[in-house]
């Protein structure tokens, strides 16, 4: 059965919720601004309303249900408890403004996980309001245009290496950069001395990825961080691939400015069909005094504080300002320290460990029918990079991802990185069992086996998912992004 | 560990086909000097989830959650019944731990979701197209001024003294770096918004007016006659809605002209979370600017055997296309809470959303006069939806502070929000939803009376 | 994919839990019974046993996928309100021996449960430990012996209708009564005069379904009653069927003496693929002082108490003793109450009114495909019932049911009431919407038609679902019921 | 009414098609006299979500919940902490909301699982098979009484004086009825169980002994002895395991020659519920008595493409086609509980088990050691898992009251379980699980100081 629309089976007098009806003569201050016109919202009984998302659900994958090795994307296994945690009445139905007194826990979980961030990074400060990745990115270069602003150094250029994510250019741009590529050796790391050689009073700094998006530890990091430092620029860390080295390597230690932290990636908060993220963004001693506000602090009397508007003069005189309403991703926080803790330092170690083990071994077990252009530098990190080299002319890495769907589990991320050509890249993440490793790697031999051989039905898969090939160039060249039925049902 | 399914026997074996004689050998990259070889010291070690959940539930009991007595409080986050099925559907499996539906053969259900949502918050909006999300209220207002200057090709915004202050201050902080130029003061104590100031500061150089509806008086005018104005100076006037129930009620901004309307969605589906994870908004009330708009975009085509089938389209105007140039840095936005946001607006339907308007309209106008007949006390609108602004006979934030002691969270004062502003010292910002009883608006009342009696 | 049993995939040293491991040197006081051989309980890390139980689910079909048309079954939405509710910490979280003044709130909640079902049925008192609707039955039937025994008269025999469900005649047989049929007349209903016949001192009673199996409401019920009661016995309703009259009839105006609820049919607690269920009786005065242990009633001084051995003598000197180790369905009554003061009189009244539109709705739209033996006896109840009369030789009603679900529905309960050959029941409930009754009608509609014109496909469909058809007569000659694998993985 | 979804609209359509007036019509084979043509009066009127809720709350509020503070209650009902990852399984709608599996093609989830726990079940219990649950582990203990007079074809059942005496209770109020002859007394307060006295009593018509292990008084003994001496005469014994973590540490009774193995499984992924619902956990030693089995029990089979696949099957047993001949009149019983357990026990594993049951022992008896320690307070058992009797100073169920005043719920005392047995009196009984911690055992140890100083 197809399910239909809302707009299909819901109705306007259908009402899945009990109200008392309005009273005809109930008094009316709406400044003469009522509503005239119907709204078009169709509405569901609660039986109907169940059913309809349920059976919506059971059109999507998710890792419950599955190997999910999105390449950079991080989607490991998420906790029940983290999700019971949050739902606590004192931490989910709290108001973001209630009196300091009625909200100490609330401080007191964000002061916790700060602490916890800072640790594991060691690095010197923390801001916690952005809302997801690409915030934390932009949290930091603007941090970073802070620090170069206060000492009256406008500087325009930012270096991004060509395997960096969309986020890393988007986001030095979005912050009134100029970006430069900077290209990457053979071995698929960056290019140091072409590095250094860029290196020059218009570079705000380096946004670097590591482990970098090929899943190959940047050797040089530390280097690079001591001529970008000689230069007066700063170096910021993309952080999306610290899940293959948290408890084992702490940023700060290879001279990092800033990093962020996606807590849905590392933390293991929920995706959720595409958010929500958050993006805390740890800071060295230099960028630290620019942080966005709020932040959390202790008084001397032990009670915690948010250090917002009011209060800045005192204790965060040079903060950039404000990244958003109000303190971050509360339901993050929570869920990202109950797994922190859940883990603790010993688990942590344990996870990155069998992160870079598990992609090891779907390396090394695939590398006979894939090309692996980068398996002779040395052991990966937390993911494995094929390329589409070798397979029957007429097919694709797509074809590839899409045959993957026919055996049962979700592609790998693909055509990413752009350094390689067709790039596929697979991560298993921490939280798959070695049997479902071996599926999945059987799995995928078959599919490039036949990718090699030119099987042709690869080229029309997947054919036994829910929906055979999109056509996504008619959706995008007359695009149709409502429901064209009329507004009053 | 409970969430590492490898065994020692495992990684025995996995070790031996990587050929690799211990994990530690597979960090060979990493420098010594920056190498930790045993877990990071200082950290406590890892804990059962007994133990665990009594830590969290000790912090958890230090906070005084809304529902455990008379709570008032808005200012751009707004507490409502959140009916039970919207929490057990968006835990299900398949949308919690779904990726974003880059893979669309398996992604139809957040697909049709989004879809369904995006229809959902254009026609609230009274706007031609909405986005499948931004990450909260605040950002997607700085999304819309972003859009305005690409649209308009200019780089002056002016913002309402109506505007949330937390909106405004972060539209600033990121002006400083794009080098936009931001009109703003704070409000003044009048029962009108100031629209009509508002027109006079456009410029040629504006890109743009921003106007919160209502605002942060909880002050609701109507806003055609300054679109008008806006449009004839080649702008474009951008509506920010905090409370989307209020358009249960209220003329939506579309209806009135404005150009693109966004919001915080927090208040259907998410509830309170003390501020994120929210929801942002963003739609528009012309679909020609569609390859203007920041965020994903859910669209409708057909498979290959003809089916009607959703998938994310547009995508070169986003960052992993177009990279530096892309019209957002955007990438994971508020899925999830726009599903709880499509549900919770699904049981509602037209005649639920609108009877719950009609409710917190009543119980705010009961509220308002209890509260306006305390001797002293002022209550500022003429006009307002769910909240509205009461003048105290003293300082607001120490009444907040005192109330709270004695169990009542009596709203958000004015001198929090707006800490240099003397003139509004005196002035509380109170909210009342549904969720408020009569005995909890005389509970208000009492304890002001208390403080004042 | 196959989905694996945990003794394929598990193992005894994996753990999803963390706990403390046993100190060497600790001290045993186990009387040197300690565990010495292996149990054989395979175990899984948390994220191989989230993913084994949800893949697990996605084979099974819910309420909260479609329509479940079971008869006599009554499969109506479960509100996740009532989940939410029971899960209360001071629900669910509270000991059946906690000491009274610590539970006062549970044991209101067992009083204002009892309170509405006795308005509900217009009956005197109310049992609530039954653990589901046979052992109210058993309740039930047990509370007519204790008061036929009570004033000396033992009689041997229960008289129950053949179109009875079979817990019936099971529980009269377990209470140690001998069953006699009595047969239906011709309109589907109790032949009143051959009951009439057969009464006599030797009959203890008489266990009657109403509305009856045939989806038909007992007209007769009061005059069956008066001579029930006029012999000497008691009439026992089998309330399973309560949805179609509740807030509508009241059984104690009928001359009822007994009849269990099933909470998880008409209050809609969910059955969870088998139970837990719930079956409180409600009693006629001539009943009620035998009812067991325990009940609630309340002190002078406004506290409630819980009436057990102790006080029995003082509040229940006749009671037939105790029928489960605790109090009941504790979890059940919570669900059930939260369900009742959602709906009200008005939602109940409103309820029993649509359960029965939709069944007519159903019966009216396809008699003229299918037989339906009772659509001239006039309107139907909660339920419509076809029999197989017209179906092509060799077309079952086993296949109508398997190919309805390659349709993507629940089949309708088949092969009972006993009396009309190759049944077919139909229980839509409320909670479907004329849009769902319109798609199953048109589905049934179109498989009536293949099989009264002989398709052969039918006879071995399912086809679409996880399985083909089973061979369940392997499974009972030899059956395996464990699986076989060593007791120590 | 939000759980319905007919709109009046549709109610008219389908009056014409039924081709009735009015929905009142429907119910013209009804009495007039019978009838209401309105809700029953006296009963509220529908009410909301919110309302509810708070009701609802009000009344939980009125509990102490077991979590709030030290707690060491246990008598057939033990707490202990449920993974979270259990509550969010089994409540997935495909199993909450599915009936019970007579369609195995589209059941397949449910007929696995139930393979899964009846194999867990088993295994546990040193037995050959177990079936798919029953009621709790109360109702299970008369149906294998049931159980062994039909295999024997006797009528008289011996008690030991450790069987839990609600247990106790329900066959005696049932042999009444059956005819069935039950000896029993209550216990005595002696280190060592009743099993030489058993023995004794057993005669040519004895059909089957039952005993509980461990105890009512927490004391554990080995069966062994007992077993031989039962077969002997041609009777069955029963062995009832009111906790079955303690299987974790103890030798199972089917090792020591039990016949029937009955339950409560309460313990692992049900959780307290003040008493229900429970889960009946039921086993047999000897597979040769499968057909005489109470209950559902799924087996494998094969579907016609050969693919292993699970079904209900010996029905010939049950109620639905056997009618008055059946084995049992059960018919649903406790499948989501049985998931829950299923899901717990799959969790922990024969790892997690063992430690899990270690961890209550070792709490226990640091618990029994500090008690003893208090003067004038002495402690019964010899040998006990996580369950004890303490001989107190003065009246237990005093006691009880007292501390729980104090905000400790001390434990059962046994003038509660057996108030006509003043040689009971002062005993208490105390169950110390993994969810106590040190300093709950010191709050208990410095609660009974204050009561006798």
């Amino acid at each position: 059965l197809e399910e239909a629309l809302i707009f299909d089976i819901g109705s306007g007098d259908t009402c899945g919720v009990d109200l008392p009806q309005p009273a005809a003569n109930a008094p009316v201050r709406l400044g003469g601004l009522e509503r005239r016109s119907a709204i078009g919202l169709p509405g569901l009984s609660e039986p109907e309303t169940v059913r309809h998302y349920t059976r919506l659900s059971r059109q999507n994958y998710g890792i419950d249900l599955g190997l999910f090795p999105l390449g950079s994307c991080t989607m490991k296994h998420n906790p029940r408890l983290n999700e019971k945690i949050a739902r606590l009445p004192g931490f989910a139905d709290i108001h973001p403004l209630q009196p300091e007194s009625t909200i100490q826990g609330a401080l007191a979980v964000m002061e916790e996980l700060s602490a916890w961030l800072i640790a594991l990074t060691g690095m010197h400060g923390v801001a916690l309001s952005p809302k997801a990745g690409a915030h934390g990115e932009l949290c930091g270069v603007l941090c970073i245009r802070a620090a170069l602003e206060a000492r009256g150094d406008l500087r325009e250029v930012m270096l991004v290496p060509e395997s960096a994510h969309g986020t890393n250019p988007a986001t030095a741009a979005f912050a009134g950069y100029r970006v430069e590529s900077i290209p990457a050796a053979a071995d698929g790391r960056i290019d140091l001395a072409a590095l250094q050689a860029r290196l020059g009073p218009d570079v705000a700094g380096v946004m670097i990825t590591n482990p970098n998006t090929c899943g190959l530890y940047e050797r040089d990091l530390h280097a690079i961080a001591d001529a970008v430092h000689a230069a007066g620029g700063f170096v910021y860390c993309d952080g999306a691939n610290f899940n293959a080295i948290v408890g084992r390597v702490r940023p700060g230690d290879l001279g990092v400015d800033a990093m962020h932290i996606n807590l849905h990636k590392t933390f293991s908060t929920p995706h959720g069909g595409g958010g929500p993220g958050s993006g805390p963004v740890v800071l060295s001693e230099a960028l630290a005094p620019f942080a966005p506000l709020p932040c959390v602090t202790r008084r001397a009397d032990g009670s915690l504080m948010l250090v917002e508007e009011e209060s800045a003069a005192d204790h965060l005189p040079q903060s950039l300002g404000r990244m958003s309403a109000f303190h971050g991703q509360m339901g993050m926080f929570t869920r990202a320290l109950t797994y922190i803790l859940s883990h603790g330092a010993d688990g942590l170690f344990a996870a990155s460990g069998d992160a870079v083990l598990n992609a090891n071994y779907v390396l090394r077990s695939l590398e006979d029918v894939l090309d692996a252009p980068f398996a002779g530098s040395g052991p990966c990190m937390h993911e494995a990079l094929f390329s589409d080299a070798g397979l029957a002319p007429g097919v694709s890495t797509l074809d590839i991802a899409k045959a993957l769907i026919d055996e049962g589990f979700h592609p790998m991320t693909v055509y990413f990185p752009l350094v390689v050509h067709g790039a596929m890249l697979v991560e298993p993440t921490e939280t798959e069992s070695k049997a479902a490793l071996d599926q999945f790697i059987a799995a995928l031999r078959s599919v490039a086996l036949r990718a090699k051989a030119g099987d042709p039905s690869l080229c029309n898969a997947p054919h036994f998912a829910p929906r055979t090939r999109l056509d996504e160039t008619q959706a995008a060249r007359k695009p149709v992004l409502v429901h064209p039925g009329t507004q009053a049902p | 560990m409970r969430y590492l399914p490898l065994t020692d026997v495992d990684r025995g074996a996995m070790l031996d086909a990587v050929g690799a004689p211990s994990i530690a050998a597979l960090f060979a990259d990493v420098h010594p000097d920056h190498l930790q070889h045993a877990p990071i010291a200082g950290l406590p070690l890892h804990q059962s989830e007994m133990e665990v959940e009594r830590h969290m539930a000790r912090l958890a009991g230090q906070n005084r959650a809304a529902g455990a007595g008379p709570f008032f409080l808005g200012a751009g986050a707004y507490r409502h019944h959140i009916p039970a099925s919207v929490d057990h559907l968006i835990q299900r499996g398949e949308f919690l731990t779904s990726y974003t539906p880059y893979q669309p053969e398996i992604a139809q259900g957040t697909l049709q979701m989004l879809f369904e949502f995006q229809t959902q918050v254009a026609r609230l909006f009274g706007c031609a197209v909405a986005n499948a999300s931004l990450y909260d209220g605040s950002t997607a207002c700085w999304e819309a001024i972003q859009m305005a200057g690409r649209i308009t090709r200019r780089k002056g915004a002016i913002l309402s003294s109506g505007l949330h202050p937390h909106y405004a201050a972060l539209v600033q902080s990121m002006a400083r770096f794009t080098g936009d130029g931001i009109a703003h003061q704070p409000p003044v104590l009048t029962a009108e918004t100031d629209f009509a100031d508002l027109a006079a500061q456009i410029t040629p150089e504006t890109s743009c007016v921003v106007v919160q509806y209502p605002d942060i008086l909880g002050r609701v005018s109507d806003m055609a006659a300054l679109a008008e104005t806006v449009h004839a100076a080649g702008a474009l006037l951008i509506a920010v809605v905090t409370e989307p129930v209020a358009l249960g009620a209220l003329t939506s901004p579309g209806e009135m002209g404005a150009d693109i309307v966004v919001g915080e969605g927090q208040a259907l589906g998410t509830g309170l979370q003390f501020g994120g994870p929210y929801l942002g908004l963003f739609a528009i009330r012309d679909a020609r600017h569609v390859r203007q708009m920041p965020g994903r975009l859910c669209g409708e085509t057909v498979d290959t055997r003809g089916r009607r089938s959703f998938v994310l389209t547009l995508s070169a105007r986003e960052q992993h296309i177009r990279r530096e140039k892309a019209t957002s840095n955007i990438c994971t936005n508020s899925g999830l809470c726009a599903l709880a946001f499509s549900i919770h607006l699904t049981l509602l339907g037209e005649k639920g959303l609108r009877a719950l308007a009609a409710e917190n309209h009543r119980m705010a106008c009961l509220a308002a006069d209890r509260l306006a007949a305390l001797p002293g006390v002022e209550v500022l609108n003429s006009a307002f939806f769910n909240e509205f602004t009461v003048l105290l006979p003293g300082d607001a934030r120490l009444a907040v502070r005192q109330l709270a002691h004695r169990g009542i969270l009596a709203g958000v004062s004015l001198g929090r929000l707006y800490p240099d502003q003397q003139q509004l010292a005196h002035a509380l910002l109170v909210t009342v939803t549904e969720t408020a009883s009569e005995d909890d608006i005389d509970a208000l009342v009492a304890g002001l009376k208390e403080l004042w009696p």
